[in-house]
């Protein structure tokens, strides 16, 4: 390979056939780039949702009657606070508001204002926000793709909510989420918890479920014990199950594979090879099993390059319209995401051993029959 | 089906070592063909044919074995990402333990990737000589390896498919931590004895390699890849982590450690390789093979170099040992 | 010199298809010397010149060249002699229509790994030596055939090669281009080369070759006339 | 020729050199700080999935499930790409 003469002709070789070599390599970086725009987008999620279970609490309790989820009465928190070892719990009030005549809902998301720390956060991540005018009368804050559903649906600055038993509930928008939060956001309304209950008729004396951290892990199972002795229809979450479902949630099933790969191995039947009778001036098999490879490798690792680029600019500077739906559904509200640029030489190793070696590995037969002419073909 | 098949890491994992089974075992049959039939004074067609197939089984081993060296460090990595999803993981140590297929697979992994370099020197030194001499040692060994990568495959894939996401196993801290006081190392050496003996082995390393003592660079490499082995792991491990309790092989191939483990593993198996290959290549090729002593030489200084400055940056630095 | 010893091809033998192409040949060709292979074609001549540039193997016998046996070479060392020792010439050039003269004729040198400047050197003296150096850097398929048949000599030479073959040069040539070919050979063979020549072209017995033709068929080497 | 070749290095350099450059400055802090202050007003372990109204996906901790049909999973939902 130090030999210069060598690059120079393989050089010439790929140059003087470039528009046979360029359809090959249209074709695979488009595969390079569906692939890697995919793991891109994935690895993204996964990032941002790992750092979302960092701020998780470690347990959640839910009530279960028969097999479905009901509120949990207020007495719960201090049963639970009362066990050695908790710390930081928390009532959650939320629920999902059906808005049928288009089946999309909202995460409607109760907030206790007299709560320090989640008043404080208010202040922080909605610019602007002077709590006591927002606290004075009964008024939200709306996710981006709320914002965008309400524009489109000419409610002017507030929506009128209908609870179960028919009244209205006319709700004023104060102010929105950022757009940058949208992957946790897009479909989210915060609201005093009062409001939220009133909208879903909940009773006054009830949560959603508690949340609550146990920092010593040690005390886990502890902990576990004696929540199924508090109550027989209790449920509790892990942090653990929920990293689980997480983690599962963007490995994808082979189809998308397989289809992947049946375009790879059509890609190999334009390959048509040109027979070169090199053998009758001096060039030995390996010569030019080495001159194909080479040749071979040059353009997979350039669709490589090539695909990785493209999939770069797709994801992370536009941000993937339409693949993203296909992450994050596109049955609701629709969701524009910024993704944060996630790449690591692992993910580019990936690619690389999923795209390469079986295409690598397909053409070395065909190759090997172009190296060892016969020599009567090759006098011809 | 095990979740774990799910992870994109394990399945392109597993796609590429399927891959190259596959071309494995075009090239064995065709090399058995070879073997029976090869006879090189015969001026058949037949013969011939061979001769022409013999390169094609060559080209197809040789990057099968370039592949699996490549997919080892990415094995390495595929099992260190894992480790989010298996309980009690904080690193590949904890997921390669997490059944009893796991370091047999590893060992056997090694060991292939040794046998696959020596195959690789061996097929070029065949190719220098006008009569294919080393012809039915390298394809009798190339059969053999043939046999470990099956016995690998189904090794992966029992594996893969045996890791529960169910039950805990433990960490790096436990297995290579020093449990109720006993001692870790062999031969009841402590840290001083351990890091004597590592510098004695690397000096006799380099002056095999230097003075091309094959016999004498052959034990010292496998003394040394084996002390080197406690020493990294018991010791210079420490310097990395910067954290006298923190002892683990694996925890260094990490991000937050700069991947250097990586190089730490691939310099010290490329010197031990070039140094205890150079007595067997030196008996095939009935003479001495002047590269595998450099190679030897540099990386094994290389990886001496290496964990020695760790140490050496953290006295600087902080001005106390751990 | 080239020593050809109980040479026989047998193609695809104990087949019914087993075709003996090469019977008992023999024959010494010396260092300088010019022999001219005659007869029709399937006479074996084409096969002859491929086993003895070792491209092809016989079925038994054997070729010395230089006091090698080259007959029973692995196939880098029979490349590596054909890119040091043999220049070849084909009826149909067998050269690359979308490279350049140049190019085409560097081809041969690539796997010697000599250095660009070198290549670059030779290519240049070779395309010299068969007049062509004028159309360095024009694509074969621009030339005419007497042209592509200069870059096909360019190619034979340009590796210096102590032996020089010719698989019917002159077929596809107008009288006046065979005519050019002819006087090369004379050049050549001035040079000191072995030049062996598989022609049914009568022209060459016009030229006043008379004394090195030997005459093949079915394959069997006729005595020299 | 080789003029070529280099100009599509020099293409290649530029490219992953900016690409490179965009990793490099995004402002990863800010945008981490704001999911954060989000997540600490909820503390709700949640996408903001755009599923349909009975695929659960992660919220409720409930599998999708067809509401006539419990046992069989609704082909509408992402399972496709959720490896559920």
């Amino acid at each position: 390979m130090a030999n210069s003469t060598f690059l120079r002709f393989l050089l010439l070789l790929l140059y003087q056939y470039r528009s046979k070599h360029a359809g090959i390599a249209v074709i695979s970086s488009l595969i390079v780039a569906l692939l890697s725009a995919v793991l891109f987008i994935s690895q993204s999620i996964q990032a941002e949702t790992a750092l979302q279970l960092k701020a998780q609490p470690d347990f959640v309790v839910q009530r279960i009657r028969a097999g479905k989820r009901i509120d949990v009465p207020v007495e719960w928190l201090e049963e639970i606070q009362e066990i050695n070892g908790v710390s930081s719990v928390t009532p959650r009030v939320y629920g999902e508001y059906y808005f049928s005549p288009r089946e999309e809902h909202f995460l409607l998301f109760g907030v206790d204002f007299f709560d320090e720390q989640s008043s404080k956060a208010i202040e922080k991540i909605v610019q602007e926000t002077d709590l006591r005018k927002f606290l004075s009368k009964e008024q939200m804050i709306v996710g981006d793709g709320v914002k965008k559903f309400l524009q489109e649906h000419y409610y002017k600055g507030f929506y009128n909510f209908k609870n179960p038993d028919g009244e209205i509930i006319k709700v004023p928008v104060y102010s929105s989420f950022d757009k940058e939060t949208n992957i946790i956001s897009n479909d989210m309304i915060i609201m005093p918890m009062e409001l939220l209950r009133s909208i879903f008729a909940m009773d006054e004396e009830t949560l959603t479920d508690i949340a609550f951290n146990v920092p010593n892990e040690a005390e886990w199972d502890n902990v576990l014990t004696k929540l199924h002795l508090l109550h027989y229809d209790i449920r509790v979450i892990t942090k653990e199950e929920i990293t689980k479902s997480y983690h599962n949630l963007f490995n994808y099933k082979g189809g998308l594979f397989l289809a992947l790969y049946l375009i790879t191995i059509m890609t190999f039947i334009l390959i048509i090879y040109q027979r070169y009778a090199m053998v009758a001036v001096g060039w030995s098999i390996k010569d030019v099993l080495k001159l194909k490879f080479f040749e071979t490798s040059i353009i997979v690792l350039l669709s490589f390059i090539n695909g990785v680029i493209i999939a770069y600019c797709y994801v992370y500077l536009f941000d993937a319209p339409l693949l993203s739906n296909l992450f994050l559904g596109s049955e609701n509200l629709s969701n524009e995401v910024a993704f944060m640029p996630v790449v690591d030489f692992g993910l580019l190793g990936s690619i690389f051993l999923f795209f390469g070696i079986p295409f690598i590995a397909a053409v070395l037969i065909p190759v090997w029959k172009i190296a060892v002419t016969e020599p009567k073909e090759a006098m011809k | 089906m095990s979740e774990i098949f799910l992870s994109n890491e394990v399945l392109i994992y597993l796609l590429s070592e399927s891959v190259i089974y596959v071309l494995i075992l075009i090239a064995a049959l065709l090399s058995l063909q070879l073997i029976i039939k090869w006879d090189f004074g015969s001026y058949s067609e037949i013969q011939f044919t061979l001769e022409k197939r013999a390169y094609l089984v060559m080209t197809i081993i040789t990057f099968a074995f370039i592949v699996k060296i490549a997919t080892l460090p990415y094995f390495a990595y595929g099992i260190d990402k894992l480790s989010d999803l298996v309980p009690g993981a904080m690193c590949a140590s904890g997921v390669i333990g997490a059944n009893e297929y796991g370091y047999p697979l590893l060992g056997l992994k090694i060991a292939t990737v040794f046998i696959s370099g020596t195959w690789i020197i061996i097929n070029n030194l065949d190719l220098q000589s006008p009569n294919y001499p080393f012809f039915r040692i390298k394809t009798g060994l190339f059969l053999l390896i043939a046999i470990l990568i099956s016995i690998e495959l189904f090794l992966d894939f029992t594996y893969f498919g045996n890791i529960t996401t169910t039950k805990p196993v433990s960490c790096c801290s436990v297995t290579f931590g020093q449990q109720g006081g006993s001692n870790p190392l062999p031969f009841g050496l402590d840290t001083a004895k351990l890091l004597v003996l590592f510098y004695l082995f690397y000096f006799m390393t380099a002056i095999s390699a230097i003075g091309r003592y094959a016999a004498t660079g052959f034990v010292a490499n496998i003394l040394f890849l084996v002390t080197a082995y406690y020493a990294v792991v018991y010791f210079f491990g420490t310097y990395i982590y910067e954290l006298p309790t923190h002892k683990c092989p694996f925890c260094m191939l990490q991000k937050e450690y700069y991947y250097v483990g990586y190089l730490v593993w691939a310099s010290l198996f490329s010197g031990t390789f070039f140094g205890i290959n150079s007595l067997p290549l030196k008996w095939f090729a009935k003479k001495d093979v002047l590269y595998t002593y450099k190679f030897s030489l540099f990386f094994n200084t290389l990886f001496v170099l290496l964990v020695s400055a760790y140490v050496l940056v953290y006295y600087l630095k902080n001005g106390v040992w751990l | 010199m080239i020593r050809i010893k109980n040479l026989d091809k047998i193609f695809n033998p104990s087949t019914k298809k087993a075709a003996h192409v090469l019977k008992e040949i023999n024959l010494q060709i010396n260092k300088g010397e010019l022999v001219i292979l005659k007869g029709v074609s399937g006479s074996g001549k084409s096969t002859l010149l491929s086993i003895i540039s070792a491209m092809d193997k016989p079925t038994s016998g054997e070729v010395i060249v230089d006091g090698k046996a080259v007959s029973k070479l692995p196939d880098i060392h029979a490349s590596h002699f054909r890119a040091n020792s043999i220049g070849f010439i084909f009826q149909h050039f067998n050269l690359l229509d979308e490279l350049s003269v140049k190019d085409n004729i560097s081809i041969v040198l690539i796997p010697l790994g000599l250095s660009i400047k070198t290549v670059d050197e030779k290519v240049q003296k070779s395309m010299e030596l068969a007049n062509i150096s004028h159309k360095a850097d024009q694509q074969v398929k621009e030339l005419s055939g007497g042209e592509k048949q200069r870059c096909a000599i360019a190619r034979a030479l340009v590796n210096d090669p102590g032996i020089i073959l010719c698989d019917e040069p002159t077929a596809n040539l107008d009288r006046t281009n065979s005519l050019h070919f002819i006087e090369l050979v004379k050049t050549l063979q001035k040079m000191g080369k072995t030049i062996v020549i598989a022609t049914h072209d009568p022209l060459f017995e016009e030229a006043g070759f008379h004394d090195s033709i030997l005459h093949m068929s079915d394959g069997e080497l006729g005595e020299p006339k | 020729m080789i003029k070529g070749f280099l100009v599509l290095a020099l293409l290649y350099t530029a490219a992953l050199t900016s690409i490179t450059a965009h990793m490099l400055f995004f402002k990863r802090d800010s945008h981490r700080e704001k999911i954060m202050q989000t997540l600490s007003i909820v503390n709700l372990p949640t996408l903001s999935l755009s599923t349909s109204y009975m695929a659960a996906g992660i919220r409720g901790y409930t599998k999708p499930s067809n509401p006539s049909y419990p046992d069989m999973m609704p082909i509408d939902t992402m399972s496709f790409v959720y490896g559920e």
